[in-house]
């Protein structure tokens, strides 16, 4: 099992690189450069204003240079500097990562269950009315845009019932501590995190539903029936954990890229998340907070896959004993 | 009669990438650091010098010596004295390092002497009309000695807690959620500030701020946080003020470069004819929600200095049209580079687009980010793009940059960037800038104004209007010609 | 005569729309008595399985019992609510399937699957739950009953896994045990132990079987009495002796003669004496999983130094159990597999070592034809494409390769106008015939059939053997015929080696394999042939 | 093809959902029939509401310009961004996994590899990157989605091309002397076609959304109209006019509806293991 663990974090070790490699060429093939974007902040700049900051971030230097002293960095934890917030890079994304985990996995969580449970129920009643009206909600929440909803939720919810705040991570000022903090920052979280889980739970839904009605085909089910086992203990003990193990495969892919793909709802909700840092990272082309999140995004991905392939032993003797 | 207590809630967007106003001097950074930075001066609303730091300043006959006496009782944050030696740090070495735009003015200046612990002496060159007008935070904030003396300024560490001599010191930065800033007890001027503490939120979504004003979690809005088009509708709730004072300084002028070098944009036909063709009082009404004002020229009405007695382009597609069929226009493609900070930009594109496009003018759109409009500025690859300038109160300071010849260079899109060439216009700004009274000035730029405007180098827009909306208890908010950026040291809430 | 512990009266099941006839049981009759096997036997599809499945309540959705009765303890078991259906199944009803790799849950230790039936019906507290299912899984012949309690289903090998079902099955002595088509996805030695496993617990427990299955050996091995079925109807009915000995129904008839007789015939074999693929030395090792991180990789030696000599005009057989390397071979040989060593001569050229062109061109001479008439054939391509597509890829034109496909059609018995048709509109039999014709557009003179007839019913089987061994006539083939079953082997072959772990163990004229097997293997192969004894006792 | 239109339309929410992908299409083609006028035209005041004026059924936005005549060629931009985006998608995707399926050792791994690098990097932030870098226009769109979504092309196509592979006929095509080409084009390939079509009919789908994401982040083509930039735009003035980003909204909604229920119809109809079923 160790050794499996650490082959794995070997391998993502060099997907990890080769993703900070294909990045930084990206990148650096766009037109603009740091220093102009800074000095245009700064409201006036000369020639040697820009020369100044571009010796200073290291931007004078040959682009492979500058590759491999990112790399060298890189390989020592260090993400290196971000050029116009001035700090490190990886403070400020672990300033901005609580707030995104926080959405992301609630939303994940959300989705998860609610889907699970939407797919199973749609699949014990196939072909009924309750079936084609789960599905078709779910196919609704799938086919929404995700920003669209979040504007819509916001207008009803937050504008128009005033029942929710609709932005924000908390109530800025409000100097909550302890459990009140906890629950203020709960409430911030509903709408993003319900749009957010309500367009995945579709997808869990239907695959849920998919893998239960094939596993529910499968010859043991009919062993189990001709035990005389209730249709209960059939669904629940057969069907469901292994119609479970396609969509862990997919929860495990789908948890990780929800962590940098929560772009659009940080924006909405103006979520301090990683999604908005690299939307800002990207425009002011600070090369190296945006490299730094795209390795934090990609991480979270490799971390995510590795969790499930493990919770995949455990759930799967087959894998855990070969 | 001001209150002492409480809180401003206040909106700051983008967030600053730093607070340490010496070496960073964008928008926000300067709204926020503003209160914990100060310059010597500040500028009333007609941009007439006022007392900051300095409490009074003498200038000589011949326009060369500039004498500012310090008040005697300034501390910085930490508690340390403020003297004139740290303003001879700030001017003379500090800043020369790390502020461009101030180190253009102070090319002119020959020397920076401390005679003794509150006086300061600036040495011209030769007389510099616009020399008062560059002593405000922004241009000239005045920073620690003690802290940065011999120091890597970029790295060093107190750049994360500024250490300034203004009314509020600085608290925390939770990034991407709020800044904090609290009076600073120590202040000079006795019973100032009134508020105890400032929260500036960041909120990066527009609309977000309009719900964030309408659900009370901020009070002020400075100017440009909402859309225009939420400006009215917030402007109409109970209790809420609204006012588009305070950017007397700045002076912000829109304009659309022009590439004055190739394509069908060198024609000065063809620029006229865009200027025709453009029906700004739409973008005002539709766009800007009825404020700013129609620019008639370089210089905004709020600069000294400024003339409307200049040619007046009215919408006027016929003119247009007739202007494009003298110069023989084949309907070659001209692209056009919006600005990348939003909606209103975004829009004010598609209508000129639109308006071109009316004319018989077939315009593309090309869509970049900041990086990629800055870039393409500098590289002079645009045929017409939109972009907004400060004026910091005087031409010289703010206008003639955009247009003599000897600022043409690629790498920078505050210089001359259209490529406008122009030997009168050149000789012109240089004397205007130099001549010692404001009559002479006058004179000069007047005919500097009438010139430029027949020409057309750049096609002028709008003089932007950038409505504070505040809640009407909120008092004293803008008291100056740079508005919130140093307000908060006047401003109460009544309760 | 005892009552009938179940008795099936004008049973009727109706199939949903669409689907290839309109009931799937159509008024059948028959009873099940005390302490008896009864064998129900058919092809494919007569109904076979549905009639047994009505009994547990368990037919497929949109399948519908339409007309009869089924009863048992004297009520209708269709009758029944679902909860006395439940309380019905595993307890007083058992039943076993097919295919033991997939009829067990893969996430489940066989303890727990087995200790499910007393859950089901509350029985027994957790402990002794777990106790009954050792001593059931020791009373099936396990060997390691503790090791193979804790053990996950695919740490079985399929005869376990079919010994864990009947474990499963037996768990609360049922008055009747439905075993549907128990042994045939095993190999004749596990048949044979099944089989006899089956027929002891009966004995022992007393129970009513009812055996389902389409293999008159197996019939002949364990029925006290037989039931043949076709198209969901009983065509005949009697005891096991009647049936096979003295069949009344043509359809009976017809099975049982197209069974392949045991008895290898001593032929003067037909054979010429050049050798026209001689094999040396051949090895081939699997290397599985491993890959570039993992874990530690399964070899498993599934050739290991084989020699074969294949003379003009001669049929070699290759029989052996499953996994024990007949298929490997015949990949070798053709090269869709490379050999790790060996020498692989075809008229003289070592095939082993070309590559490109000069296999493709060599390939020419040796072909294939493929066990399953269903996956051999591109679903997607029409017949006529299907079969000059060889051609035509070695250079002939496409009105030549067209015109020699009609003329094979017509050589293996197919219409002409088949060109034009898609595979699945085919039965299995004619499909197993245009795999046959593809294999001769070649005209080569080695053909390969791997388990070319074992997933066809026994008439048709019969059919396709008869035309294989035809061919082989007229075209002096040399014929390679690779099957797991002895009776086809006996039938056609001239000369057979057999296989046991990637060797060969015994090679030698058919008639002399079976008459007097040297290897203890072979021996053990040929005593595992169900209704191998009924057979002898006929013919002795 | 009778008998797969039977088991298609045997799916009540599939018709439906082909009836609505052929009136976007409809809409689509006939948008500068109906609306002569470019889409971009300021014709009437700004913030005229819906249902004000006959002439201007959806009323108009922030610059005064016809909701519905945009909604017509938004149409025309999100089918052309979907279509386009998943061709292209699948020409890189299905070669992908048809060379690393058919050819198996390291050619595979090689492949799948790379495809699994573009698994690992967060698709939407990439997406988001490859515009911005190229500029947003509709070929970096369109490029950018295409870059984002082969890898589930390519491991689909290689999942049944593995499976098929070992298949007899195809064997038996190796045996016949055809070439792996010729066998991967003739023998493979085509049996793959269902699942991709199912998939491609669900890539369109999510083209269409991701399409409408970067152009309401202001990564759209600026020169031409479309649903997301239309929401992008009116976000800000929601609170004044939300049918501005109401009905488009409510387009790609029924759009990406009609497509998954297309996909899930086909689905149903090409998948004979369901269809057997009989659902
Ligand atoms: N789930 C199902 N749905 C619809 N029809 C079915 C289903 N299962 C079987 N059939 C049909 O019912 C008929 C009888 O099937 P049955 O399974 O009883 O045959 P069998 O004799 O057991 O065959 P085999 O030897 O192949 O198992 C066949 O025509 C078959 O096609
Ligand atoms: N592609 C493969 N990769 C790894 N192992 C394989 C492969 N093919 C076969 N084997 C293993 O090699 C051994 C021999 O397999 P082979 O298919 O030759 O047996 P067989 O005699 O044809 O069996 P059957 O009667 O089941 O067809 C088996 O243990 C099998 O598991
Ligand atoms: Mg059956
Ligand atoms: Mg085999």
């Amino acid at each position: 099992m160790l050794r499996f663990i650490l082959m794995r974090l070997g391998k993502a070790a060099i997907i990890l690189i080769a993703i900070l490699t294909l990045n930084f060429f990206l990148i650096h093939a766009a037109p603009g450069d740091p220093a102009a974007v800074m000095a245009g902040e700064a409201g006036a700049a000369d020639a040697k204003f820009i020369a100044q900051l571009r010796e200073q971030f290291g931007l004078d230097k040959p682009l492979l240079t500058q590759l491999g002293i990112y790399l060298k960095g890189v390989l020592q934890f260090d993400l290196g500097y971000s050029y116009r917030q001035q700090m490190p890079v990886a403070d400020l994304i672990l300033d901005r990562l609580p707030a995104t985990l926080l959405l992301t996995m609630t939303a994940f969580v959300i989705s998860l269950v609610l889907g699970t449970a939407a797919g199973v129920l749609a699949s014990a009643r196939v072909g009924k009315w309750s079936d084609t009206a789960i599905s078709t909600l779910a196919l609704l929440f799938y086919a929404t845009p995700l920003y669209w909803a979040a504007l819509m939720a916001v207008l009803l919810f937050s504008v128009y019932f005033n029942w929710l705040p609709g932005f924000g991570y908390e109530t800025v000022g409000a100097n909550y501590t302890g459990f009140r903090r906890a629950l203020d920052i709960g409430q911030h979280l509903i709408l993003p995190a319900t749009t957010l889980g309500l367009f995945f739970m579709a997808v869990y839904m239907r695959m849920t539903r998919a893998s239960m009605l094939e596993v529910s085909q499968l010859d043991f089910v009919k062993t189990a029936r001709a035990k005389g086992l209730k249709s209960g203990i059939i669904q629940r003990r057969h069907i469901f954990r292994n119609a479970m193990l396609p969509v862990v495969t997919l929860a495990g892919l789908q948890a990780g890229q929800l962590v940098g793909g929560a772009v659009l709802t940080e924006t909405v909700f103006a979520w301090p998340g990683i999604g908005r840092l690299m939307f800002e990272a990207l425009a002011q082309r600070d090369y190296n907070l945006l490299l730094g999140v795209f390795f934090v995004s990609a991480a979270m991905v490799l971390v995510f896959n590795l969790i499930t392939d493990i919770l995949y032993r455990f759930v799967d003797p087959r894998i855990r004993v070969a | 009669e001001p209150v002492t207590g409480g809180r401003a809630n206040v909106v700051i967007q983008p967030e600053p990438p730093s607070l340490m106003l010496g070496l960073v001097q964008n928008g926000p950074t300067q709204m926020v650091a503003g209160q914990i930075y100060e310059g010597l001066l500040r500028y009333d609303e007609k941009l007439q010098p006022m007392p900051q730091l300095a409490k009074s300043w003498e200038v000589s006959e011949d326009g060369l010596t500039y004498t500012f006496n310090l008040h005697d009782n300034v501390k910085w944050h930490d508690g340390e004295p403020f003297t004139s030696a740290d303003v001879v740090f700030s001017a003379d070495v500090f800043l020369r390092e790390t502020h461009a735009r101030l180190r253009t003015s102070l090319e002119h200046v020959e020397s920076i002497t401390a005679p003794d612990d509150t006086t300061v002496v600036f040495k011209l060159k030769q007389p510099f009309g616009p020399f008062l007008g560059i002593f405000e935070a922004g241009t000239m904030p005045m920073v620690p000695k003690h802290i940065y003396e011999g120091t890597e300024y970029k790295s060093n560490p107190a750049n994360n807690t500024p250490i300034g001599t203004g009314p509020f010191k600085f608290a925390e930065w939770e990034k991407g959620s709020h800044i904090l800033l609290t009076k600073f007890e120590d202040y000079y001027e006795d019973g100032k500030p009134y508020l105890d503490e400032i929260y500036w939120h960041v909120i990066p979504d527009a609309a977000s701020r309009a719900v964030a004003y309408e659900t009370g979690v901020v009070d002020i809005l400075p100017g440009g946080s909402v859309e225009n088009f939420d400006v009215q509708r917030i402007a109409d709730m109970e209790n809420t003020c609204i006012t588009d004072k305070g950017w007397e300084y700045f002076g912000p002028l829109s304009w659309m470069w022009l590439n004055n070098r190739e394509g069908p944009t060198a024609d000065k036909r063809f620029r006229q004819a865009v200027m025709y063709a453009m029906d700004r009082n739409f973008a005002r009404d539709a766009l800007w929600n009825g404020l700013g004002k129609v620019s008639t020229g370089p210089v905004s009405s709020s600069t000294r200095f400024y003339t409307d007695d200049v040619n007046q382009y009215d919408y006027d597609p016929e003119k247009a049209k007739a202007l494009l069929e003298e110069m023989g226009y084949d309907g070659e493609t001209v692209r056009l580079l919006p600005l990348p900070y939003g909606e209103t930009w975004q829009r004010w594109a598609e209508a000129v687009k639109q308006n071109l496009g009316e004319v018989g003018i077939d315009v593309e759109i090309v869509s970049t980010d900041v990086a990629g409009w800055n870039q393409k500025l500098a590289e002079w690859d645009y045929d017409m793009a939109f972009t907004y300038l400060y004026q910091y109160g005087d031409p010289a300071l703010g206008v003639a940059r955009s247009y003599i010849s000897t600022n043409i260079a690629k790498g920078s899109q505050w210089n001359n960037v259209e490529g406008y060439e122009n030997k009168e216009v050149d000789d012109l700004f240089a004397k205007a800038a130099v001549a010692v009274t404001a009559e002479e000035r006058q004179k000069l730029y007047d005919e500097v104004q009438q010139k430029l405007v027949d020409d057309v180098p750049v096609a002028w827009l709008l003089e932007l209007g950038f409505p504070t909306i505040y809640r009407c208890n909120v008092k004293d908010l803008v008291t100056t010609a740079i508005g919130v950026n140093d307000g908060f040291k006047d401003t109460y809430i009544e309760k | 005569m005892k009552d009938p512990v179940l008795s099936i009266r004008n049973l009727k099941i109706a199939l949903p729309e669409g689907a290839d006839r309109d009931f799937a049981v159509d008024d059948v009759t028959y009873d099940l008595f005390p302490g008896e096997i009864l064998c129900i036997v058919g092809e494919s599809g007569s109904g076979k399985s549905m009639s047994a499945n009505a009994a547990m309540g368990l037919l497929p959705d949109l399948v519908r019992p339409v007309g009869g009765e089924i009863i048992f303890d004297g009520t209708d078991v269709l009758k029944l609510s679902e909860a006395e259906m439940m309380d019905l199944r595993g307890k007083k009803i058992a039943m076993i399937f097919q295919e033991p790799m997939s009829a067990l849950n893969p996430l489940m230790r066989v303890e727990d699957q087995i200790a499910e039936v007393f859950e089901a019906h509350g029985l027994l507290t957790p402990k002794e739950r777990a106790a009954r299912a050792i001593e059931l899984l020791t009373e099936v012949g396990i060997p390691d009953p503790q090791k193979a309690a804790r053990a996950y289903p695919f740490q079985l090998s399929g005869g376990q896994r079919q010994r864990v079902m009947i474990a499963m099955a037996l768990a609360l002595e049922p008055r009747i045990l439905i075993a549907d088509e128990p042994t045939t996805a095993l190999d004749v030695t596990t048949q044979a132990q099944i089989l006899e496993l089956i027929r002891n617990l009966q004995e022992k427990h007393g129970m009513a079987v009812m055996f389902i299955t389409h293999d008159f050996g197996v019939v002949a091995e364990i029925a006290d009495r037989v039931a043949v079925m076709q198209y969901g109807k009983i065509v005949e009915a009697g005891t096991a002796d009647e049936v096979l000995d003295n069949p009344q129904h043509e359809y009976t008839q017809k099975l049982i003669a197209a069974i392949p007789k045991l008895a290898a015939e001593e032929t003067e074999a037909p054979v010429g004496k050049t050798p026209i693929l001689e094999v040396e030395g051949l090895n081939k090792t699997y290397v599985t999983g491993g890959g570039l991180f993992f874990s530690k990789p399964r070899v498993v030696h599934a050739v290991n130094d084989v020699n074969l000599t294949l003379c003009e005009g001669e049929t070699l057989g290759i029989v052996g159990e499953s996994g024990s390397g007949k298929s490997s071979v015949g990949r070798c040989l053709v090269r869709l597999m490379q050999p790790d060593s060996g020498t692989v001569k075809l008229a003289g050229h070592d095939m082993a070592q070309l590559s490109g062109d000069a296999l493709r061109e060599a390939r020419k001479s040796i072909q294939m034809i493929f066990q399953d008439p269903y996956a051999s054939l591109n679903p997607r391509s029409k017949v006529g494409r299907i079969i000059a597509e060889g051609p035509m890829a070695h250079g002939v034109s496409k009105q030549e390769a067209y015109a020699r496909a009609v003329k094979l059609l017509e050589l293996v018995d197919l219409d002409a106008l088949a060109i034009d048709r898609y595979p699945h509109e085919f039965s299995g039999g004619q499909r197993q015939r245009i795999g046959i014709a593809r294999a001769l557009a070649l005209e080569p003179r080695v053909i390969i059939a791997d388990e070319a007839v074992s997933a066809l019913d026994v008439s048709i089987q019969a059919q396709v053997l008869d035309l294989l061994a035809d061919l082989k006539e007229r075209l002096n083939l040399a014929l390679i015929f690779i099957t797991h079953d002895l009776r086809v082997a006996a039938q056609i072959c001239d000369r057979i080696a057999v296989m046991q772990k990637g060797k060969v163990v015994e090679m030698g004229p058919a008639h002399a394999i079976f008459n007097n097997p040297q290897s203890d293997y072979t021996r053990t192969l040929i005593e595992a042939i169900p209704g191998r004894e009924k057979e002898l006792a006929a013919a002795g | 093809m009778a008998d797969f239109w039977k088991r298609f339309s045997r799916n009540r929410g599939a018709v439906i959902g082909l009836a609505i992908l052929a009136i976007v299409v409809l809409v689509a083609i006939l948008a500068p029939l109906l609306f002569p006028q470019s889409p971009w035209r300021m014709v009437q005041r700004p913030f005229l509401p819906p249902f004000a004026m006959d002439q201007y059924p959806l009323g108009t936005d922030a610059l005064g310009r016809n909701v519905i005549s945009g909604l017509a060629y938004g149409a025309q931009v999100s089918l052309l961004v979907g279509l386009v985006s998943t061709v292209a998608a699948l020409l890189i995707g299905i070669p992908i996994g048809a060379l690393a399926g058919y050819f198996g050792g390291w050619a595979d791994d090689a492949l799948m590899r790379f495809t699994e690098f573009f698994q690992t990097v967060p698709s939407f932030a990439l997406a988001i990157v490859l515009v911005a870098i190229f500029e947003p226009s509709i070929q970096s769109i369109i490029a950018a989605i295409a870059i984002v979504s082969w890898p589930p092309v390519a491991r689909l196509v290689r999942g049944e091309v593995l499976s098929l592979r070992s298949r007899e006929y195809v064997e038996a095509a190796i045996l016949s002397g055809q070439t792996s080409l010729t066998i991967i084009l003739r023998q493979v390939l085509p049996n793959t076609i269902s699942p991709i079509i199912v998939l491609a009919s669900l890539m369109v789908a999510t083209a269409i959304l991701l399409e409408s994401s970067l152009s309401f982040l202001g990564l759209g083509d600026p020169n031409l109209m479309s649903w997301g930039y239309m929401i992008g735009a009116a976000r800000t003035v929601i609170r004044q006019a939300w049918w501005l980003s109401f009905f488009p909204g409510v387009a790609i909604l029924l759009t990406v509806l009609a497509l998954n229920l297309i996909g899930e119809g086909l689905n149903d109809a090409l998948n004979p293991r369901l269809a057997r079923r009989g659902k």
